[in-house]
């Protein structure tokens, strides 16, 4: 009981794996590729939280300014939106030309 | 009972906010008084916006429910709330039930980092500024999903419309509020500060509101932020989104009753949170006009006097308006209302003038004052200013404030760090 | 010592929160119920960031992601229509090795995070509770301090990143240039 | 692919697709809309919000008025033009009366020919009020609708003093007027137009130079004057355009060749100048007010008419410059009391036919702001 209500970094890890399990899930079985763009959201989500929450532990050894976890976590987001603005774009275009959003059906190597 | 009294006054000594102390029953407490706060003016500012902006154009705008139509926003109310709640048959149900709320939310979240006063407020954040304009961008969420849900032409265009228009000016909006917050680092330690009390503390330090900072760059960057919170609140003359002769009411032209009332009261609430900002970084938040110059204990007495008079004003003006009433046997129970009104304001004032209140309430009252001049400056805009076409309004969001903010940020860097940049050229040339 | 129960309390609340956001993210039929739910997923993130004595990063999860990167999914989604997306089949024909591929990973998890050495947790929790007063300071001085700054050139390279990614979206989604 | 611009904006049969795709959206724009001023339906065809085509639905206010006065005499018949152009309404009766008089080949007296102009032109200035504030609200502007309508409210009371009507006012007679202008009409006349001067300054104070408004109005909507030929159409919208064309000149009907005033013509022939040259309008015609009143002469108002009207078998055209345009009456008499074929020619009608080409590639609030500047009344397009 202890152990449950006493919130430590392995509950947010666990908490984590859960949601990268649900994004991997997410990318490996839908179609529509917006619901797969927003799997990839929630799998760098599920990394973010695990860098921050390990930033949390990092601090707790080296100190209160031993952040580099937060900051990998404002790259990941960074990395995040340019990932989502040329996604999204490429969705577009897709869609565009096919006048689909499914993923079964990018099977052109051009167009 | 004792006990209690202790308790409160002990708190309020404490000179803490009760986010900073941890206190969930303050907490709590402060929660309500703000949001019903907030409602209560979301109110007085529908009422009068009316009354300002008829007199503006030649009219008498609500006359007939209580004396000057002082009854017409509860009636509103009661109105929409009795009204029947349509959900169009074609609509989304659920996504067009949740929308509302998103948009309510984030209007009134923001309220929990505003400082009324130096302890007025529910917390201070580290982040305060940054939470302010992230959970306010969180309404464009509810725009969208709202046009969306209602799944009809109008109501998608004025989301759309809407969401490109506040995400593009939320882009100049930061850039000024950066600039804002540069200011704050411009002490001994040059060490800055993203929350809300810190950044009004930093303008009683410096001895200067950052209006008038690095002039002219405080002024600039304070003109961007007052041109793009209007754009972000959509209000007139960037009210595309619910422009009324082109998209009928743009996003919410399908909702209707207790959920269009919703939209109403986050409209007016967002517009009051964009006003506290403006007010906390430029214009010197809750501190009362020259606190640097006049001091000693004669100025403190005369402006805490200000809370007190301006209610014994309101409370002369009802009065002087309840003398001029008709006197005609079916205006006597409007008169006496009138009067009642007045008696209430007296009241209020006699409180304001008592020694601990008057001292407790004067940082409050002196930030609902700025803040009440922004909301007339938007209901001045309201009457003056025909609206922008679409496009027009991009090209005064990117290629007019987003350069200039771009322009006044690298400014304000290099202003803020001329002694350093001349130290290095000092020795460079060494 | 008793557990803070408040703590306990918010975690698990948001943690159920995250995880239904979640599933609902990949089992909805509708991209706009879909996106609906990662928002919700992301603010119970970003509260949990709180939690973990991270204002900064919240506050940037709660501009960057629910304010820009879905507002810029929702309006993607109104712009290509979808109703007749809905009436298809949602889940590939691969559903089966995704799956099991996932609870494989699944799997590796269970195993690397239940694994003890000498009957201590993998982690060892030191104090828990740090100030929050100066993290958006502290980050700032990992991203740009003249000395301490170690991610300056990081920063700089995820700048040019972003103009790469802003160019990229204009070329794709524009239909004239 | 076809280009969008040569199909028609009726082919509406166009599989549904989205936003993304061009020319695929198209949106139904009133009866029932705030900005179409009355019952107009348009209907757009758009590439995002940049205007491909449109097609204007007309009709929904249709009262068949020719046919009614097939089946009314000559006299009968006069109250009903006041209902087509509503907001204009002396000035139809002038052209209807004028043309009776053309086929009865009488004249009015010139006491009622001062009054008629009076009238007339203070309906002009009235109407081009209505068109200001309801064009400003259009685009936006919200204030100036309540100035216009305080200010032509003192032009509906001289209205109603001299005929009972503030609207529709049948002010006139076939062959003069009924009723002798009421005791103080005069000082009622120079009175408005002493008042009414500074007001105009103050809507021109609110709009000319508001930089919103210059950039709402400047380069949209813009006709050449050869189309504007071309399409017939007439009024502020073809003197902006840099036509300098007047009926009251050009072909001077009532007494109009005993005043002096200008015509103001604009360049461009955007929305701005029809803005101009309507407020410069409201000035020239009050120029001719202060004229006409200082010079009333004394004398009959109506002249030698029979009871029983029976024009001499013919036709007549008659047009005059309503405050929309050329307003024309073609009747044809058979010899009876009744007329055999009225025709009117509404300048709301026939400027509407230049809708579609000056909305092309323009956006969709410009729609909106070119229906304004048109200064159409339903009324009068649907007669």
């Amino acid at each position: 009981m202890n152990t449950l209500l006493h919130i430590s970094t392995l509950h947010y890890l666990v908490l984590g794996a859960a949601l990268f399990l649900l994004g991997i899930i997410g990318v490996l079985t839908r179609r529509n590729v917006v619901i797969v763009l927003m799997s990839i959201e929630l799998i760098l989500n599920a990394v973010n939280l695990n860098l921050v929450a390990f930033s949390r532990y990092w601090q707790s050894i080296h100190g209160a300014s031993a952040l580099h976890g937060q900051v990998f976590a404002i790259f990941v987001i960074t990395d995040a939106a340019a990932e989502a603005a040329v996604g999204l774009g490429i969705l577009i275009a897709f869609f565009r030309n096919k006048e689909t959003v499914n993923v079964d059906e990018v099977n052109l190597l051009k167009w | 009972m004792h006990a209690i009294v202790e308790y409160i006054s002990s708190y309020l000594q404490s000179n803490q906010t009760p986010g900073a102390a941890g206190n969930f029953v303050w907490a709590t407490i402060y929660i309500l008084l703000v949001f019903v706060g907030l409602s209560i003016a979301v109110i007085c500012m529908n009422w009068l916006e009316r009354k300002i902006l008829a007199h503006m154009q030649v009219r008498l705008g609500p006359m007939r429910v209580g004396p000057h139509g002082l009854l017409q926003p509860i009636a509103d109310a009661l109105k929409l709330l009795l009204k029947e709640d349509i959900i169009p048959a074609e609509a989304d149900a659920t996504v067009f039930w949740i929308a509302p709320f998103i948009v309510v939310l984030a209007a009134f979240t923001v309220f929990v980092v505003v400082p009324f006063g130096p302890t007025h407020a529910i917390t201070d954040m580290n982040i305060g500024i940054l939470f302010m304009l992230g959970v306010s961008s969180l309404a464009v969420l509810g725009i969208v999903t709202a046009g969306w849900a209602s799944n009809s032409h109008y109501p998608l265009i004025g989301a759309l419309r809407s969401s490109a228009q506040m995400v593009s000016y939320e882009v100049a909006m930061g850039l000024a509020v950066v600039s804002a917050i540069m200011m704050t680092s411009a002490n001994a330690e040059g060490t800055g500060t993203l929350s809300m009390i810190g950044i009004v503390q930093a303008q009683l330090e410096q001895h200067e509101w950052f209006l008038f900072k690095y002039f002219p760059l405080g002024i600039v960057a304070f003109g961007i932020f007052a041109i793009a919170m209007v754009a972000e609140t959509n209000r007139a003359p960037f009210d595309l989104p619910e422009a009324e002769s082109e998209l009928t009411a743009g996003f919410h032209t399908e909702y209707s009753g207790f959920r269009w009332s919703l939209f109403f009261l986050a409209e007016y609430s967002a517009m009051i949170a964009v006003s506290s900002i403006a007010v906390t970084l430029w214009l010197g938040g809750w501190l009362r006009p020259f606190p640097n110059a006049l001091t000693g204990p004669t100025w403190d007495l005369v402006f805490s006097l200000f809370p007190g008079l301006t209610f014994l004003f309101l409370a002369a003006l009802c009065f002087y308006s309840t003398v001029r009433m008709p006197k005609h046997p079916l205006f006597r129970i409007q008169t006496m209302g009138l009067a009642g009104f007045g008696v209430v304001l007296a009241l209020i004032a006699a409180i304001l003038f008592w020694g601990p209140a008057r001292v407790r309430v004067q940082d409050i009252y002196w930030f609902s004052a700025k803040v009440a001049g922004f909301m007339y400056l938007y209901i001045w805009y309201r009457g003056t200013f025909p609206r922008y076409r679409f496009d027009q309004l991009m090209k005064v969001g990117w290629k007019v404030l987003l350069p200039t903010g771009l322009a006044l940020l690298i400014l304000t860097a290099i202003v803020g760090m001329r002694t350093e940049i001349l130290s290095m050229f000092q020795e460079g040339l060494r | 010592m008793n557990p803070p129960v408040a703590t306990a309390f918010f975690f698990y609340l948001l943690a159920a929160t995250m995880i239904i956001g979640g599933i609902l993210v990949i089992t909805r039929k509708n991209a706009v119920h879909s996106a609906l739910a990662l928002i919700t997923a992301l603010l119970a993130q970003a509260a949990l960031y709180l939690m973990l004595y991270a204002p900064f990063v919240a506050g940037v999860q709660i501009i960057l992601y629910a304010g820009g990167i879905m507002v810029l999914f929702l309006f993607v989604i109104m712009l290509i229509s979808i109703e007749r997306n809905m009436k298809e089949r949602q889940f590939n024909k691969q559903w089966l090795v995704g799956i099991v591929a996932a609870a494989a990973l699944g799997a590796l998890f269970v195993t690397v995070y239940t694994k003890t050495s000498r009957g201590v947790s993998l982690f060892i929790e030191g104090r828990m509770s740090y100030g929050e007063s100066q993290n958006t300071q502290m980050i700032a001085n990992l991203l740009f301090d003249r000395r301490a700054g170690m991610y300056m050139f990081a920063f700089e390279i995820a700048s040019l990143l972003l103009l790469v990614a802003i160019i990229g979206a204009v070329v794709m989604a524009k239909k004239r240039i | 692919m076809t280009d969008p611009r040569t199909l028609s904006p009726f082919d509406l049969d166009t599989p549904e697709k989205t936003y993304l795709d061009a020319n695929e959206l198209v949106i139904n724009m009133g009866p029932q809309h705030p900005a179409t001023h009355g019952v107009l339906r348009v209907i757009l065809r758009l590439d995002g919000e940049k205007v491909l085509g449109l097609e204007c639905v007309i009709g929904y206010l249709h009262r068949g008025v020719e046919k009614i006065a097939e089946n009314r005499t000559y006299t009968m018949f006069n109250p009903y033009v006041d209902r087509m152009d509503y907001v204009a309404a002396v000035s139809n009766g002038l052209g209807y009366c004028e043309a009776v008089e053309k086929l009865l080949s009488v004249e009015a007296p010139p006491r009622a020919q001062y009054i008629r102009v009076i009238l007339t032109e203070l309906n002009r200035i009235a109407s081009h009020q209505l068109w200001l504030g309801t064009h400003a609200l259009d685009i936006g502007a919200i204030t100036p609708l309540f100035y216009t309508f305080r200010d032509r409210e003192e032009i509906l009371k001289i209205f109603e003093k001299y005929c009972g009507a503030r609207l529709t006012t049948h002010a006139f007679r076939i062959g003069g007027l009924q009723y002798e202008a009421y005791d103080g009409f005069e000082e009622d006349v120079r009175k408005f137009c002493k008042f009414v001067k500074p007001k105009i300054d103050e809507y021109e104070e609110l709009l000319t130079t508001n930089r919103i408004w210059l950039e709402r109005t400047k380069g949209v909507g813009v006709i050449s004057g050869k189309d504007c030929i071309a399409l017939g159409v007439t009024g502020p919208v073809l003197r902006a355009s840099g036509v300098k064309w007047d009926i009251r000149k050009a072909l001077p009907y009532a007494n109009y060749k005993n005043f002096d005033f200008e015509i103001p013509t604009g360049q461009n022939g955007d929305t701005y100048d029809r803005y101009i040259v309507r407020m410069i309008e409201m000035r020239q015609s009050l120029r001719i007010i202060e004229q006409a009143v200082e010079g009333i002469p004394e004398g009959p108002i109506m002249a030698k008419v029979p009871k029983v009207m029976k024009p001499p078998v013919g036709e007549v055209y008659h047009s005059i410059e309503a405050p929309k345009g050329e307003l024309g009456y073609f009747i044809v008499s058979d010899g009876s009391t009744q007329p055999y074929r009225v025709r009117v020619r509404p300048p709301s009608f026939v400027n509407l036919q230049a809708l579609d080409l000056m909305c092309r590639d323009q956006l969709v609030a410009d729609v909106i702001a070119v229906i304004g500047t048109l200064d159409i009344v339903l009324g009068e397009v649907d007669r």
